[in-house]
């Protein structure tokens, strides 16, 4: 019993340590490149900021009217009400105050509340939708080059016409049909999204399928389930993250897009659905629409830094 | 132990390399590297490829360069056509004497008008060594326009013949295949063609014999032979086998980590070497005549370019390693009138 | 002896294009036909106010276009029609849909060439300099900038560009103006802020692109060879490397063509107000006006198709080393 | 050309009415001596195109609008309701038993292959076409009447060449306004299409509007989905004989697809006229090229109470629904929401009206009728309460337990999804939870306005009687109506128990009585009228069947160098007179 337990504790050591070592090593990697270490730094403050930040600011469905339209601090604007008695106007010089550091929405809303929580939004849309794609993709990609043959072929042909198919396209189509709920946003982006995933770890799986250690473990009477389970899919996990890293932005852009025309949630206050109340009013309050945008490049920007970090790191070609 | 000791006082009557420089066969020297240092200047440290390498190429002659891969053969040749990548690579310091001018002085204009015509250079893998989507014949073509002033027929024309010189078969069909569409040994004749295409008076050859097997290697070898005799120009051939140095070369410079260790005509590097390393690679050389179970080998590894040990770079691998080797740079001494060696041993 | 396999190969491509356009119309068709909302559904409020029953008059609406019978019916009928070259009654917008298509197509296609010729041109240029200048400033800066440039959201741009350049400086009109000859430089000039929207991202991924497939070949040996034969420095990128460089840009440049027609693109013509064919089948989409949607689709479809077949067989050319088996 | 009654609440900035009609004598401010026939007029909107020119298959009012460039109307009437007879029509005359309407045109109306315009061509417009079964032409409930418990159509009959009757079984004083709207078409295009709908959808005639000769101050020229209508000058206009008008070259509707930058375009000088937003009306108003004028609308928003089972069982209760309109401060949605741009509502006629009067409006929402204290108050004594401590009220389930309000409202719409916030913020301060759910129109319109009994195979409508019920259950809904100012009678679709729009399931036997005898002989004499109109507002005002909110005001701006413009309620009925500077 005692035996046993030691056993397995040197296994997880082992375990541990060997896989510490790559991580460290790619880690190093990737560290070593300055772009992708920011861009990681700004993931995890967005996390941070996505998880707890809604505790520190004000609450983002709390309207008030009276103090709509406010600019970000160090800004000052001019509004007016309309007399409709003597038919002249009430102006006032309206200042940006540090209660709302970023300003306020059409609704008194706070901006910077907003943002926070569609942070949240948006990295959950992103790790979702991705999530599925990649699952899907990865799926379909092992088991299309595991198996060749008919099934490859059917699984390709329905890969080669899901990606012939315009995918903004497709994506509106089921949007509109179904209804824009997050949830069929989310998975109308992940069901369609896995096709290059897909293709990729195919390929990939097919250079492995030949590789001495899965030709061994075939040889010594593994299971299909087995090679797939414990040969293939963790020797395409490195392209995977890749994958994921790279989508994830183009995921969190189609829901912003989605948003922009009028398609999106309008429950969830993601950062497209801001954006797209803000290009109503680019003129009375051009912050609206320009922080979200803000904050959804960069978003973007960081994910494409350190995904493009994590490729060179994990690309043996690109060592030097 | 004895031929040792003899060499040692050859050095000691014409020390230095100025002594070779006012050699009456000046005339006939066509290509002269002195001191040449290239190098690289990496993320992680300087790489010094090539780290003061002198010799001359004479007129008419086939002079070895050899050396196990890593040693800087390579990029010798590299530097003499002024095709270093820069950064991270830099001629840092030497000369480079071709008719009266230096090249590593030279603009990249002059540069230019060397290359290909007055120096031409092959390279090992002919696969590679040509651009896989011109056909051969464009390829050909494009350097005899550069340098000559040939109407593109007139260039066709021309092409064709060195072509057909060089053994091809069918050439006018030839001439439009790409260079997949053509074997190992048709690529590197082609190759070889192209080099010669506007007569050079140095052609360089970094180990064309490598990437082809034995049948091949041995057209290739001669087709060399049959050019020098032809043509009247000077082959730089590079290679890391001492075989084939025997079979074509008439000298034979022998490098290691960067640095020229032995010079020599070929018959007296063969039957009397004098550095350990060149005695060491002679000792590798197969030898049909003795039957022995095993190929020797010398013992450990090329150096790493970046940690190159202090002192001579062969000692950490040399059975006669003495104190002074690991702390002070062998000077260059003359064993005989053409046979010079950097080695304590002859110091 | 190319040309027998290849055009083997063509008439392969296309049978298998024709399933493809087939499967995807199909889709398409089911896709817009069952979602819950009707062509009448514009008259639902309209029609209680007049005091009339809803239901009766929706159902007529139904019967008007040919949306009451069952599904397969419409789709044999309308796939009937399709093959015979009649594309169908858009009524939505009350004309001949091959009619919409003819009159809309044009505002798509000069957005998406001029983007697209705008982006490869400018983006192969920097992509190559960046490549050639390996690690200086230069280079960082434009891989930076390309960066930036992948990760804008093109449609926030696009409102952006129009706040900034039209809104606050006036430089621009605020909408895409129809009534300029196609062939003349205030059209060009209109179509400047558009241009920039949609060509911005692709500019930035055909800099990436080019600069990698770049600095792939740059250090190959042929490319010495090349330099070795006395070939100014010119020469050796713009034909040696660059022809080897443009075979996978092609190929990305191509693609990215084809996907572009519904993405950016799409944006882009509704932030501008093109009324291009995104325009169109987006607005017809939320009209539920199918034959306008599958058509558009069919085109996109087949243009894809079709610029994936050209890029093969463009391919040939580039490199003569692929052959299709 | 029709009026639609409900509006989404989308943009309140609406485009003014270009009526299908208008004077035909220069209008006394005798500028049109100054006029010359000159420059492009271009009107931006945003919101969506036209669906067809083909308007008998139209459903949207864009539709119409378009048409009503190149086509009259039989009559119009200006910003102070004077009807303006010499349109199309001659003169509309009404029996004094109110059945009978003989209407004469002019005799000068051609269509664009020369042959005149006929009282044959209206009489077969109305019969042959709007009546047909053939066609379904959608609003044929208009030219309906209930007989004997049967749905029938009015007699249309022609007398001579430019006169025909039109003749009604009952009596509706306010039908004659249905009249004014007539547009015909051309009997000798349409009889080739007759009886094929797929053809006469398809006609190329119609969708060209290649056959409106010289009824309409524009002809057709040219349309481009989705960007741009465009008509030009019809030299012939038979009211521009005298005049010249109009003195426009082309008339060009652009669309746009943000409001944002349809302003900036007028501000820019790219476009002559557009509607602007509140936020940015002082602006513009600022803005030394640009005159902008503030009129009123027809549009009001309001906040619909579900008296349907699956409501909330208080909202049946009129005290209750009284006490929530006392807790919403319409002051607030005026001032604050719209920026002064609205004047709070009280029942569904609005001042501008003729019919409207203030005697006995019970004005909730303002002034000493807006106190959420006395709102909470009248909630507890109903048993929807209890007293905490500090004697304040939470208002509360019967048992005790918090009360939870489902607010429904359509998206795309900002002042009604303002709105629907600051409800939500009055209630929670009586102690009431309001859940906002925000959907696209056509979902709120399916799911939550629809209704039919449940367990049976009804299709769903509007108004399914008394039982009926929406498939999603809701308590509140924020929504736009359009009420008419001249026939205020049509809002009983709203308030009367079987009327087709009464979604929320209001029932009131004297609200009903009174929207009957609106309709009825009595109501020929305008005074009776007045007084059934005052008694019907006052008695909604009181019941609250929905909490009339807002009306709204639109600013419509102009380029300052167009001339003859008359800002009011139908600012756009001489818009053939306009001019360039």
């Amino acid at each position: 019993m005692i035996k046993g337990l030691e056993d397995t504790i040197i296994k997880l050591r082992h375990f541990w340590h060997s896989n510490m070592r790559l991580v460290s090593y790619y880690w190093e990697r990737t560290h070593r490149n300055r772009l992708a270490t920011c861009g990681l730094a700004f993931i995890v403050f967005l996390v941070l900021l996505a998880l707890i930040g809604p505790f520190l600011t004000l609450d983002p469905t709390e309207v008030n009217f009276e103090e709509k339209n406010l600019p970000p601090v160090g800004f000052t604007v001019e509004q007016s009400v309309y007399n409709i008695e003597t038919g002249e106007f009430i102006t006032k010089k309206v200042a940006g105050t540090w209660k709302h550091p970023l300003g306020t929405d059409s609704k008194g809303r706070d901006m910077l509340a907003m943002i926070v929580s569609g942070a949240r939004v948006s990295l959950f849309v992103g790790l979702i939708a991705t999530g599925i794609a990649i699952i899907l993709g990865t799926i379909i990609g092992v088991l299309s080059a595991y198996f060749g043959g008919w099934v490859d072929n059917v699984m390709m042909r329905f890969t080669d016409i899901m990606m012939t198919f315009p995918f903004f396209l497709l994506l509106v189509l089921i949007v509109f049909i179904f209804g824009p709920s997050l949830i069929f946003i989310i998975l109308a982006i992940g069901l369609t999204g896995w096709t290059g995933t897909a293709r990729m770890v195919r390929s990939e799986s097919l250079s492995l399928r030949t590789r001495e250690f899965v030709l061994a473990a075939r040889a010594l009477g593994a299971s299909d389930n087995r090679v797939v389970f414990r040969h293939l899919i963790p020797n395409v996990i490195s392209l995977i993250i890749v994958i994921a890293t790279l989508s994830i932005p183009g995921v969190i852009l189609a829901e912003a897009a989605l948003s922009f025309i009028g398609l999106g949630d309008p429950t969830v206050p993601s950062w497209g659905i801001i954006l797209e109340a803000g290009q109503h009013s680019l003129d009375t309050a051009w912050w609206v629409a320009v922080e979200p945008g803000i904050m959804l490049f960069l978003t973007v920007l960081a994910f494409n830094f350190l995904g493009d970090g994590l490729r060179d790191a994990f690309d043996p070609k690109s060592q030097i | 132990m004895n031929a040792t000791h003899h060499h040692q006082r050859a050095a000691e009557q014409s020390p230095g390399p100025s002594h070779f420089a006012g050699n009456v066969e000046m005339d006939n020297v066509v290509l002269k590297v002195n001191n040449l240092k290239t190098y690289f200047f990496t993320r992680r440290g300087v790489v010094r490829a090539v780290d003061g390498v002198s010799f001359d190429l004479k007129k008419g002659e086939c002079l070895c360069l050899d050396g196990e891969s890593g040693c800087g053969k390579t990029v010798t040749a590299l530097s003499i056509l002024g095709l270093i990548d820069s950064p991270p690579g830099r001629i840092v310091c030497g000369q480079i004497n071709y008719d009266g001018l230096d090249l590593v002085q030279c603009s990249s204009r002059q540069l230019r008008k060397i290359r290909g015509n007055d120096i031409a250079i092959v390279f090992q893998e002919a696969q590679s060594a040509l651009n896989p989507v011109l056909t051969v014949g464009d390829q050909i073509i494009e350097q005899i326009k550069l340098h000559r002033p040939l109407n593109y027929k007139e260039a066709r024309r021309r092409a064709v013949e060195l072509l057909a010189e060089m053994g091809i078969p069918s050439v006018e069909r030839v001439m439009n295949y790409y260079p997949h569409q053509l074997s190992g040994g048709m690529k590197q004749r082609a190759l070889i063609a192209m080099s010669l295409s506007c007569d050079p008076k140095i052609l360089i050859a970094d180990e064309p014999t490598t990437a082809v097997d034995v049948t091949i290697k041995a057209q290739i070898l001669d087709t060399f032979r049959e050019l020098k005799a032809k043509r009247q120009m000077s082959l730089l051939f590079i290679t890391h086998d001492l075989a084939v140095v025997a079979e074509i070369g008439d000298r034979a410079v022998v490098m290691y980590g960067g640095k020229d260790v032995e010079t020599a005509p070929v018959s007296e590097i063969i039957s009397n070497p004098k550095h350990p390393y060149t005695a060491g690679l002679i000792a590798c050389l197969p030898d049909v005549s003795k039957a022995t179970d095993k190929l020797a080998s010398i013992p450990g590894t090329t150096p790493d370019p970046l940690e190159m040990p202090p002192g001579c770079a062969f000692h950490p691998r040399c059975d006669r390693a003495m104190a002074i080797c690991s702390q002070q740079q062998p000077p260059r001494v003359a064993v005989s009138g053409e046979h010079k060696v950097s080695c304590h041993l002859y110091g | 002896m190319r040309k027998s396999w290849l055009r083997d190969y063509i008439i392969r491509r296309l049978f298998y294009s024709i399933i493809i356009a087939w499967g995807i119309l199909t889709v398409t068709f089911i896709l817009v036909r069952v979602g819950p909302s009707s062509p009448a559904d514009r008259y639902l409020a309209n029609l209680a106010a007049s005091g009339q029953d809803v239901t009766q008059v929706i159902a007529a609406i139904e019967a008007r276009y040919g949306v009451d019978r069952p599904i397969w019916e419409q789709y044999t009928d309308y796939m009937t029609n399709l093959f015979r070259g009649n594309w169908g009654w858009s009524f939505s917008t009350s004309m001949p849909v091959i009619e919409l298509i003819k009159k809309h197509w044009i505002y798509s296609f000069q957005l998406i060439l001029l983007s697209s010729l705008f982006a490869a041109f400018l983006g192969i240029l920097i992509g190559i300099y960046s490549a050639v200048k390996q690690y200086t400033k230069a280079d960082y800066t434009f891989t930076f900038l390309s960066f930036i440039g992948i990760s804008i959201p093109n449609f926030w741009l696009g409102v952006m560009l129009i706040l900034i350049f039209s809104v606050k400086l006036g430089l621009f009109k605020t909408y895409y103006d129809t009534t300029l000859p196609l062939f003349s430089i205030e059209n060009l000039k209109a179509l400047v802020l558009p241009v920039i929207t949609l060509g911005t991202g692709m500019l930035a991924a055909y800099v990436r692109y080019t600069r990698s497939a770049m600095l792939d070949n740059l250090r190959k040996v042929f490319v010495t060879t090349a330099r070795a034969k006395g070939l100014p420095e010119r020469i050796v990128i713009g034909k040696h490397v660059f022809r080897n460089a443009l075979l996978p840009l092609v190929t990305i440049i191509l693609f990215d063509l084809g996907s572009i027609v519904f993405g950016g693109a799409y944006l882009t013509e509704i932030v501008f107000g093109i009324p291009g064919l995104g325009q169109i089948s987006f607005k017809a989409i939320f009209a539920n006006d199918y034959p306008v949607v599958v058509a558009v689709t069919l085109i996109g479809t087949l243009v894809v198709l079709l610029v994936n077949l050209v890029t093969d067989i463009i391919y040939t050319y580039l490199d003569p080393r692929i052959r299709y088996d | 050309m029709r009026k639609l009654l409900v509006f989404i609440v989308l943009v309140l900035a609406s485009s003014i009415t270009l009526a299908g009609c208008a004077k035909s004598e220069v209008s006394d401010t005798g500028t049109t001596g100054m006029a010359t026939v000159k420059g492009i007029f271009i009107e931006g909107q945003s919101g969506g195109d036209a669906e067809t020119l083909n308007w008998i298959l139209a459903a949207d009012a864009t539709s119409f609008s378009y048409v009503g460039h190149t086509l009259d109307s039989l009559a119009t009437y200006d910003n102070e309701f004077n009807i303006q007879l010499r349109c199309l029509a001659k003169d509309v005359e009404v029996s004094p038993d109110g059945l009978v309407y003989t209407i004469t045109i002019r005799d000068d109306l051609k269509w664009s292959n020369g042959s005149p315009v006929t009282a044959e061509d209206y009489v077969y417009t109305l019969k042959n076409l709007m009546f047909s079964d053939w066609l379904n032409y959608p609003y044929k409930g208009d030219w309906q009447e209930e007989v004997n418990g049967e749905t029938v159509f009015v007699t249309p009959e022609v007398v001579d060449a430019t006169t025909f009757t039109i003749t009604r079984q009952t009596v509706d004083p306010e039908f004659v306004y249905t009249i004014y709207d007539l547009t015909p078409y051309p009997k000798y295009i349409a009889v080739n299409y007759e009886g094929d709908v797929e053809a006469f959808t398809q006609a190329p005639e119609f969708n060209n509007l290649t056959y409106t000769g010289n009824l309409g101050p524009y002809r057709f020229k040219e349309w481009i989905r989705n960007d741009r209508f465009v008509v030009e000058r019809n030299p012939d206009y038979y009211l521009g004989k005298d005049v010249g008008a109009p003195y426009f070259e082309q008339y060009v509707i652009k669309i746009f697809g943000t409001s944002a930058t349809r302003q900036a375009a007028l501000e820019a000088g790219d476009i002559t006229y557009t509607g602007i937003e509140p936020e940015q009306a002082n602006k513009f108003r600022n803005l030394p090229h640009i005159k902008v004028y503030t009129v009123p609308t027809r549009g009001y928003t309001l906040l619909a109470y579900n008296q349907r089972a699956n409501g909330w069982e208080g909202l049946k209760d009129k005290t209750v629904r009284q006490a929530l309109s006392m807790a919403i401060n319409k002051q607030t949605i005026s001032q604050a929401i719209l920026l002064g741009f609205a004047e709070p509502a009280f029942s569904f006629i609005p001042q501008t009206s003729p019919w409207f009067t203030d005697e006995g409006l019970v004005q909730y929402g303002v002034g000493s009728l807006y106190d959420k204290k006395k709102a909470a108050e009248l909630l507890y004594h109903k048993g929807y309460g209890i007293k905490k401590e500090d004697e304040t009220i939470k208002v509360t389930n019967k048992d005790g337990s918090p009360l939870h309000l489902i607010l429904a409202v359509n998206t795309g719409s900002k002042p009604a999804e303002d709105i629907a916030f600051l409800v939500r913020k009055e209630l929670l301060e009586l102690g009431i939870e309001v859940e906002i759910k925000l959907m696209p129109w056509e979902t709120l319109l399916r799911q939550y306005v629809m209704n039919k009994v449940p367990n049976t195979d009804q299709e769903p409508r509007y108004n399914n009687g008394p039982e009926a019920v929406s498939r999603e259950p809701w308590d509140l809904l924020v929504i736009g109506f359009n009420t008419d100012l001249l026939q205020p009678s049509g809002s009983y679709v709203f308030f009367a128990s079987h009327g087709g729009l009464n979604f929320m399931g209001y029932s009131n036997p004297e609200v009903d009585e009174l929207f009957k005898r609106a309709k009825s002989k009595e109501a020929l004499d305008k005074e009776a009228r007045r007084q059934i109109y005052a008694e019907l507002s006052r008695l909604l005002s009181q019941e609250q069947p929905v909490n009339f909110l807002v009306f709204h005001r639109a600013n419509h701006g102009f380029q300052k160098n167009v001339k003859g413009i008359e800002p009011g309620i139908n600012m756009g009925y001489n818009y053939h007179l306009w001019y360039f500077e």
